[in-house]
């Protein structure tokens, strides 16, 4: 026994003592809790993984049943493997990292104690998502994070956009959560348990012929579980919205840890999942499908965060190509280095808005390198990083990715690469936007924006709420100090976390994580490793970065011609393809009227009640005409007494029944 | 001597019951039924009925009638006033119908007990002293009077509440 | 006198010596009534140990004859199907009084006299074994709640108490039909001897018979729940009750429709039951996925809820007929769950009514700026409601779900849309009413919660946490006593294969 | 034959005397109110007054009958039919004496000895309510409704506690029958005391606290002073008789005393022994031809020396006579009657007395003392008399 | 004594209670005072007490007395008790006629 259970223990503790007595606590308590549990959690790992290392085989710990129903038995049980050891270092590790941040990044913030109480109850999730070992204990976290994710998302609850996109992000994840649920259902039915070891034995030996149904279905829904928690077309609407929470959450949450819960789930189920060929098809497809789309927006946001988010939307859809090609070993490489970038990306932009009083709009920025350069140090380690560039973390996992979906299918392969250098374009763009040029803080005014940035729109028009956001903030300071100070450098805690990752992006892909994981896996199939492909993939990642600089550097006038010429193409990517309207139109507003008008109004108030309340009238009316014998004149009712004495003597009489 | 003051009593409480049921006025009526059980209780006695006759003039006459009288007196009613709107059934066939009732029941009893049966002599009477009466109602009737006990207990709260002025 | 009958006794006591209060001391009557119902709470506890012990056999038996002629008998008794409805009815009685203590100002005493006697009612029903005996306390739960309602109720309480009172009279004169045809046949009310009689073929019902028999007792059963479509007395009776009435309404009284399905309607009827499981899972599941959408656009907080207990009792239903060890232990599993979060909810929605007078939400807003606690318990009781792991609503529905899906995969994935929408319509309505700005008259109106509202709420936010985490403490006596009712339930009369062919 | 023979001499007889009786009672009553009040009263018509109620009779008989308009005339004429005729009955029920046999007729001073004669006698006084209350209502007159009124709820009210005192004794003499009654009382406890139903072993206590709450419903029964509310002269004129005169206020007038009569003689029975006699025996028979011989011989010696000079004349006449009876008292067959008569007689006349000497002496009533005096009072406490005597003959037997 | 007069038929007896009861029957129907009503039914109970008391002769036992006393009782506190009533449906209602009290139907 390794105690693993202390490991979500210690943030549980700590989201106890600040959610409980935080509101009296200073923030210095506060912050020393919510950091100290986490770095607690996180060496705890260290201790327990240096004591079970080289974990060929899974470390158990069973602790106690949770339910017992017949023959579903659901204990309460951590494992740890491999894939698990990854997990718990990337969360815990970066999560201490962002906690760090955080105290810096909110440290002007009401409701600090209850920022902390909720960034510790998400670890808590999370390290039980990571360390369960069935599939219930797994969901336990997955809802829970999704809890924290929605509380987070809402954490400015005072602003109906966050409270908006909190309920947005609950809610679609509870549509991924419907897969989950139900394939966790067939699974007991197929395998009659729900602990990972047991399934995964069982359906090794499955053969495929003989229950690929069966395992194409369970499949297919936990893909639609995986999509809903990391975004996947088209169940990705929730995640840019997301960003309406502060920006740590975005980094930990957002981008590095929760929304690979999916592909971490994936891998997990991998034995099933190569059951089943045509949900790996699918799997690929989504992620393909994802990352192009994603990319594509991400080029024409303005909102630094929301470029980020959709990065994230289509990096997770890389790795969601790499789990449906069968290369979960670089999926999950893949995971774990753009959780180092990523969350870096999240945290500098975080540093940037900082540093910019609270502004997100990137047309506002510009030449920020002369102001902060710690931050556009580190950030460009994370920028090259993503894009590609050779010999950093990224570009290691891409290529690894790259080559697998290569030797699956070349047509996904090149789409692949164009989105690359896409990726690599719009995150250059961004940073150019912000970095390089002139500040342009005072430049446009804020009549500028879109106008049609309603509140009671469910926030899918992220510009308007930018502007809002920035009005609205309570603690905000005030409107034209944003344009009357310089920006400013963000304090060594925030920075010190934006170091580490830096240097973790930069070298975080020379460890050659599938191969560590391969014990946790099931064995994929090795093929030959071609030079070409990754000559080809770094040049797109490089070739994007041009394009960037020619576009927002060189000649900065070029992106509107483009965006002229585009024209109604760049109105659709820039309204990200419209997906929101599309469901509001099809499934919300339908569900909603359609409720409103005939399930309630009609169905339910006009014809069931009506039919009910019929049923009384019937009784009245027929009572209606009996009533008329009932005068209620006592006299009219005696002599019908009398009347009735008399017939029934009178019977009696004649009839001689008295005798 | 049985024979005439059956005779003359009965006729007293037909009479009485008649009268009862023609006069207008509630006084006279009351009046007449009060007749009616003076009447009555003779013929009670006539029947060996003693102690009924007596419990007779006592409480219905000496108690409840006085009671009928006392309303009638507190709310001053006076003589029936053509109402409005009356039954129009009650009208028309109250007398018909207790005139049938009558050929009816006088038919039946003709039928089931024929006169020359049972002749009453009021020597022969064999029972109705109080003793008897006392002694059947502590043993036999015990429950029932115990019940009548709580059900007069009842009456009177009721009447009480009933009557009371509104606080 | 075992305890079982001295826990229908004392309430009746209670609730003679409450009506007895002299009226200079009806400001007592609150104080008296909830000592006693703590009382009988405590003495409840005593249930536990000889049930869990053997869950599966009654416990605390009495079978005395009562009446005679016909053959009436006081026969209770307890088993792990009933223990825990038992307990949780006189585990929120006390709480009800603590909820009513400032907001019942006149007729104070008839008032909580007519709480103590609707426990006496749902602990009859729950530990009946006679079917007369069973109907006598089943109507005899109507009369308390018609007052509750008609009198303490708000604007439309007439209207809502006569609705509830006449559905769910409606139900059970079928139900006494029936009972009355059993008794013809068998000679007795006697439950388990009927059921003896029936499952050993000795009383031989034909199909067309038992499915008549059946709908007589299930039509009166899903009134109670209320299945769709039989539910829409509930969200009326909701709204007019007084906050006590709704949670004792919805935490207890609907839990006698489902308890009675299980208790009496599968081991009497197997045959029936199974034949029809279809069209009742699927009014199971419209109930489930309509109440929730028609949930979703309620204006009003109250019938939103009542709407959500009508989709929450649909799964309830739906565990009952899948006719396995989970459905039919996540059914009576989240009958407790329902009890718990949807009775904290109704008390917390009292809440906000007592401070802000309104049930409507848009009336509300911004509660969570100047009521932090009030909504973190809110909060807390809508992640139950809507089944969030760790918290109680979960396992029921985790396990409702699995049965089903074992008894029809199509049913789960149908009841399953259910568990999206219930997020959609509670956390809209905990946005809309909590979340955002807080209007002037909010900020006025709406205080933190008090030490008294606390410590009624506070138990149930406990509960949740516990029977969403240790289930063991419930699950096995549950299960023990399921097994016997599986066991008890026949096949079904006709060859209705695909039901079970998954 | 005989027996109608003699029931016809014997209502003849009681008839008489108790008519003349009532005629002297009133005599009587202003009398002895006069001598309270230090006045002499009647004593111009006839020596000391004792023609004046033949003069009285004689003016009522013949005075205008007068007919108010507005009254309604029948029942305005049987409401005083009614209530003397109810009060007259009273009588036929009560015994003078025990049976007696007069020239070889063998009978009982009583005019019928009914099983049932002590419900007679409440059924006649509960009936007299109505000639009040009618005479109230016939007069169409608001003084009389409100006397007629009150006079009913009144009776009706105090008719409860009468009736439980009444139902006391009747536990102890186990009958109805006033005769009966008279001889359970008929006997001396330790030889000398006797068993008079105030002094009865072992209930004495009880029927003591009864026969004065009987007195006190008795008073209220006939209207009298303290509860003469029906006929307050200042407040109602005169309650329900103000529209009568002549014959027919004769009528109410006789039935109040005629009421008196027959409660008293009731009293005396239930309570007071009836004719049994204070001492045993041999003494009883001497004590009234003491009484009467020494009355006689004062009357004789206050003639001799005469105030006025009528006086002279009368006063030895009455004592002659008085001497006479007294003798009578000691004649062989005249003793059996007159013996017990006269303790009986001596007995009511003195609740008689006790009447007028309550009417001279006590104020009046409030109306709703009254009724609460009744209600709350006089029947609760003649209820617990009624279960402690029960109780005793329970437990003791009989 | 004198000798015994000629008998009188027991069903004379019955006879006048019949005509007593349906007079009463009648006087209730025709009848439109309340008060008058309510004695027309104490006239009907008198009518049966009479029949009571003579079957009771017949019989020889005081079971029929029995029966007229508690007859008697009964009426009593139905009179209480109902004019107890008569007398707050004239409070309120100012009528004592029973065609013009039938709001029961309304």
């Amino acid at each position: 026994m390794q105690q693993l259970w202390l490991i979500p223990l210690f943030p549980l503790i700590g989201f106890l003592i600040n959610g409980l007595f935080g509101r009296k606590l200073p923030k210095s308590a506060i912050s020393l809790v919510a950091v100290g549990t986490v770095v607690a959690s996180f060496l705890w790992v260290l201790k327990t993984l240096s004591a079970i290392m080289p974990l060929e085989t899974p470390h158990i710990e069973t602790y106690a049943t949770w339910i017992q129903s017949g023959f579903v038995n659901i204990p309460f049980e951590f494992a740890v493997d491999r894939l698990t050891a990854v997990m718990l270092l990337v969360v815990t590790g970066i999560g201490s990292l962002i906690h760090v941040y955080a105290t810096g990044y909110m440290a002007e913030e009401d409701g600090y104690y209850r920022f902390f109480a909720y960034l510790n109850l998400f670890m808590f999730f999370m390290l039980t998502l990571v360390l369960g070992n069935n599939y219930l204990l797994l969901f336990v976290g997955w809802e829970g994070v999704g809890l924290c994710s929605y509380l987070l998302i809402g954490f400015y609850y005072l602003k109906n956009s966050a409270s908006t996109a909190g309920n947005k992000a609950f809610i679609v994840n509870r549509v991924g959560d419907f897969g989950f649920s139900l394939a966790m259902f067939l699974i007991v039915i197929q395998f009659k348990t729900l602990t990972f070891q047991d399934v995964m034995k069982q359906a090794a030996q499955v053969p495929v012929e003989h229950a690929v149904g069966m395992m194409t279905v369970i499949c297919l829904l936990l893909l639609v579980g995986a999509a809903g928690k990391s975004a996947q077309v088209p169940l990705h609407v929730w995640l840019p919205d997301a960003m309406e929470g502060p920006t740590p959450v975005s980094a930990l949450i957002h981008a590095a840890t929760m929304v690979t819960a999916g592909v971490y789930m994936t891998c997990r189920s991998a034995t099933i999942f190569l059951k089943a060929p045509i949900a790996m098809e699918a799997v690929a497809i989504v992620g393909l499908i994802t990352a192009v789309l994603a990319a594509t927006i991400g080029m024409t946001q303005w909102d630094i965060k929301k470029v980020f988010a959709y990065s994230t939307i289509s990096q997770l859809g890389y790795m969601f190509l790499a789990a449906g090609v069968g290369a979960f070993g670089p999926a999950m490489w893949h995971v774990v280095t753009h959780a180092f970038f990523k969350a870096l990306l999240f945290l500098g932009a975080g540093a940037v808005i900082y540093s910019m009083h609270h502004e997100q709009d990137m047309r506002h920025m510009g030449g920020l390198r002369k102001y902060i350069p710690i931050t556009f140090g580190t950030l460009a380690c994370a920028w090259i990083a993503i894009a590609g560039v050779p010999l950093t973390s990224g570009w290691f996992s891409k290529e690894a990715i790259l080559g697998a979906v290569y030797h699956h299918s070349p047509i996904m392969y090149w789409i692949a690469v164009l989105t690359a250098m896409v990726t690599a374009f719009y995150v250059s763009r961004s940073m150019f936007l912000t970095f390089f040029g002139e500040f342009r803080g005072a430049a446009v005014p804020a009549a500028g924006h879109h106008g049609h940035g309603d509140e009671d729109d469910h926030g899918h028009d992220d510009h308007g709420h930018a502007v809002e956001k920035h009005d609205d903030r309570a603690h905000a300071v005030a409107h034209n100090a944003a344009h009357d100070t310089e920006p400013h450098e963000a304090p060594f805690v925030m920075w010190g976390p934006l170091a580490v990752l830096a240097a973790l992006s930069i070298v975080g892909g020379f460890f050659d994580l599938p191969h560590f994981l391969e014990p946790a896996l099931p064995p994929a199939e090795h093929v030959a490793h071609e030079a070409w492909l990754e000559i080809v993939g770094s040049a797109a990642g490089i070739l994007g970065i041009v394009i960037a600089h020619i576009m927002y550097v060189a000649k900065p006038e070029m992106p509107d011609a483009l965006t002229a010429k585009l024209g109604g193409l760049y109105r659709l990517v820039y309204d990200k393809y419209r997906v929101d309207e599309a469901y509001d139109l099809t499934i919300v507003d339908p569900l909603i009227g359609g409720s409103r008008s005939f399930l309630w109004k009609g169905l339910d108030a006009g014809l069931i009640d009506g039919m009910v309340n019929g049923a009384g009238s019937t009784a009245r009316l027929v009572g209606g005409f009996a009533r008329w014998i009932q005068t209620g004149n006592m006299r009219t009712y005696g002599a019908w007494v009398l009347v009735g004495a008399v017939a029934v003597l009178a019977y009696l009489g004649i009839g001689g029944g008295v005798r | 001597m049985d024979t005439l003051l059956f005779a003359l009593f009965a006729g007293i409480a037909i009479l009485s019951a008649v009268v009862m049921i023609m006069q207008r006025h509630p006084v006279s009526s009351a009046l007449a039924l009060v007749g009616v059980m003076g009447s009555l209780a003779i013929l009670y006695l006539l029947l060996g009925a003693t102690f009924i006759a007596a419990a007779q003039l006592i409480v219905y006459a000496g108690a409840i009638m006085v009671l009928f009288l006392f309303v009638i007196m507190l709310l001053n009613a006076g003589a029936e006033p053509k109402p409005l709107r009356q039954s129009f059934l009650a009208r028309a066939l109250g007398f018909p119908l207790g005139i049938a009732l009558i050929a009816i029941l006088g038919f039946l009893i003709q039928r089931t007990v024929p006169p020359d049966s049972v002749v009453v002599r009021f020597a022969d009477a064999k029972a109705g002293s109080p003793q008897d009466i006392g002694r059947a109602l502590f043993t036999q009737y015990l429950l029932p009077f115990e019940v009548t006990s709580v059900l007069v207990l009842i009456a009177i709260l009721g009447a009480v509440v009933l009557a009371r002025k509104e606080t | 006198m075992n305890l079982l009958t001295w826990l229908i006794v004392l309430p009746a006591l209670s609730f003679f010596l409450l009506l007895l209060l002299p009226k200079s001391m009806s400001g007592n009557a609150k104080y008296i009534a909830l000592g006693l119902s703590l009382a009988i709470f405590v003495m409840s506890l005593g249930l536990l140990g000889p049930v869990l012990a053997n869950p599966g056999a009654p416990s605390f038996e009495i079978n005395e004859p009562w009446i005679e002629q016909p053959a009436i008998r006081y026969h209770i008794a307890l088993d792990g199907l009933s223990l825990w409805l038992v307990i949780l009815s006189t585990f929120l009685t006390p709480l009800c009084v603590l909820i009513s203590w400032n907001h019942i100002k006149d007729r104070v005493k008839e008032y909580y006299a007519f709480l103590l006697l609707l426990e006496v009612g749902v602990i009859g029903v729950f530990a009946s074994m006679d079917l007369f005996l069973f109907y006598v306390f089943w109507e005899l739960t109507l009369v308390p709640m018609y007052f509750l309602i008609g009198i303490w109720g708000h604007d439309r309480r007439i209207y809502a108490t006569l609705k509830f009172f006449l559905y769910t009279m409606a139900g059970s004169v079928l139900m006494l039909a029936a009972i009355l045809y059993l008794y013809s046949l068998t000679g007795t009310f006697d439950y388990p001897v009927i059921q003896q009689l029936l499952a050993s073929g000795r009383v031989a019902l034909t199909p067309h018979v038992e499915a008549l028999l059946f709908f007589a007792f299930f039509i009166a059963f899903a009134i109670k729940v209320p299945l769709w479509p039989l539910h829409t007395w509930l969200p009326d009776a909701h709204v007019e009750a007084p906050t006590a009435g709704s949670v004792m309404l919805a935490s207890v009284m609907l839990k006698m429709g489902t308890y009675g399905i299980a208790r009496f309607c599968l081991p009497l009827f197997g045959g029936a039951a199974r034949q029809y499981a279809g069209p009742i899972a699927a009014c199971a599941i419209i109930g489930i996925i309509v109440g929730a959408l028609v949930a979703m656009v309620q204006p009003n907080m109250k019938k939103l809820v009542a709407y959500s207990s009508v989709s929450h009792l649909g799964f309830v239903v739906l565990g009952i007929f899948s006719f396995n060890q989970q459905g039919l232990d996540g059914a009576v599993y989240q009958m407790l769950n329902h009890g718990v979060s949807t009775g904290a909810l109704f008390m917390l929605v009292g809440m906000l009514y007592e401070r802000q007078h309104s049930l409507e939400i848009k009336s509300y807003g911004g509660v969570a700026t100047v009521a932090p606690h009030l909504t973190t318990l809110f909060l807390i009781t809508t992640l139950a409601s809507i089944g969030l792991p760790l918290l109680n609503n979960f396992i029921g529905e985790f396990l409702i779900l699995q049965g089903a899906a074992i008894a029809n995969f199509n049913w789960a994935v149908g009841a399953a849309v259910g568990v999206i929408l219930s997020a959609c319509y509670m956390l809209w309505m905990f946005q809309r009413a909590f979340l955002g700005k807080t209007p002037h008259d909010v900020a006025h109106h709406v205080t933190e919660i008090n030490l008294r509202e606390f410590v009624a709420v506070a138990p149930l936010v406990i509960l949740m946490v516990w029977m969403g985490t240790a289930t063991q403490t419930f699950l096995p006596s549950i299960s023990g006593a399921n097994k016997i009712v599986l066991e008890q339930t026949r096949p079904a009369n006709v060859e209705v294969a695909h039901h079970n062919a998954r | 034959m005989n027996f109608y023979l003699v029931t016809m001499i014997k209502l003849g007889l009681v008839a008489f005397v108790f008519l003349t009786a009532l005629a002297y009672l009133q005599w009587i009553e202003r009398k002895v109110i006069a001598h309270v009040q230090l006045r002499v009263g009647p004593n111009r018509v006839g020596p000391h007054g004792l023609l004046q109620p033949l003069t009285d009779t004689i003016k009522l008989l013949t005075k205008e009958d007068l007919l108010p308009g507005h009254v309604n005339k029948f029942f305005y004429f049987i409401a005083p039919i009614l209530s003397v005729s109810c009060a007259l009955v009273g009588i036929s029920v009560i015994p003078f004496g025990p049976k007696i046999n007069v020239f070889g007729v063998e009978t009982y001073m009583q005019l019928t000895d009914l099983n049932i004669g002590v419900l007679v006698l409440l059924a006649a006084s509960g009936l007299g309510v109505y000639g009040v209350a009618l005479a109230g209502w016939a007069s169409n007159n608001k003084y009389s409704l409100l006397g007629g009124l009150r006079a009913s709820a009144q009776m009706i009210s105090y008719e409860l506690p009468l009736s439980l005192a009444i139902a006391i004794p009747l536990l102890v003499y186990n009958s109805l029958s006033m005769r009966e009654i008279v001889e359970a009382q008929n006997r001396f406890q330790f030889g000398f005391i006797p068993a008079w139903g105030i002094f009865q072993f072992p209930y004495a206590p009880f029927l003591f606290i009864a026969f004065i709450i009987f007195l006190i419903g008795a008073f209220a029964e006939t209207n009298r002073i303290p509860f003469d509310l029906p006929e307050a002269e200042n407040e109602l004129v005169a309650g329900f008789h103000t529209e009568y005169a002549s014959m027919k206020f004769a009528a109410f007038f006789m039935a109040e005393y005629a009421n008196m009569v027959n409660i008293c003689c009731l009293a005396t029975h239930l309570f007071l022994g009836g004719w049994v006699p204070l001492f045993p025996a041999p003494y009883s028979d001497f004590v009234p031809v003491a009484l009467f011989v020494a009355s006689g011989a004062m009357m004789i010696f206050h003639g001799l020396n005469p105030r006025i000079k009528m006086d002279g004349y009368t006063l030895p006449a009455f004592g002659v006579v008085f001497i006479g009876l007294g003798l009578a008292h000691m004649a062989p067959v005249l003793k059996d009657i007159l013996v017990p008569l006269f303790w009986f007689l001596a007995k009511a006349g003195f609740l008689l007395f006790l009447y007028i000497w309550v009417r001279a002496t006590l104020p009046r009533f409030r109306y709703d003392q009254l009724m609460d005096f009744a209600w709350i009072q006089m029947f609760p406490a003649s209820l617990a008399c009624l279960f402690a005597v029960g109780f005793i003959v329970a437990w003791w037997g009989l | 004594m004198p000798p015994a007069p000629p008998a009188v038929p027991l069903t004379a007896y019955l006879i006048v209670s019949a005509i007593l009861f349906s007079l009463g029957a009648i006087g209730f129907v025709i009848r439109k005072n309340v008060i008058t009503m309510f004695m027309c039914i104490e006239l009907m109970l008198n009518a049966i007490n009479l029949s009571f008391v003579a079957f009771s002769y017949k019989h020889g036992t005081v079971d029929g007395h029995l029966f007229t006393f508690f007859v008697m009782v009964v009426a009593a506190a139905e009179a209480a008790v109902g004019l107890a009533i008569i007398l707050t449906v004239y409070k309120n209602r100012n009528t004592l006629m029973a065609d013009d009290i039938d709001s029961l139907k309304l």
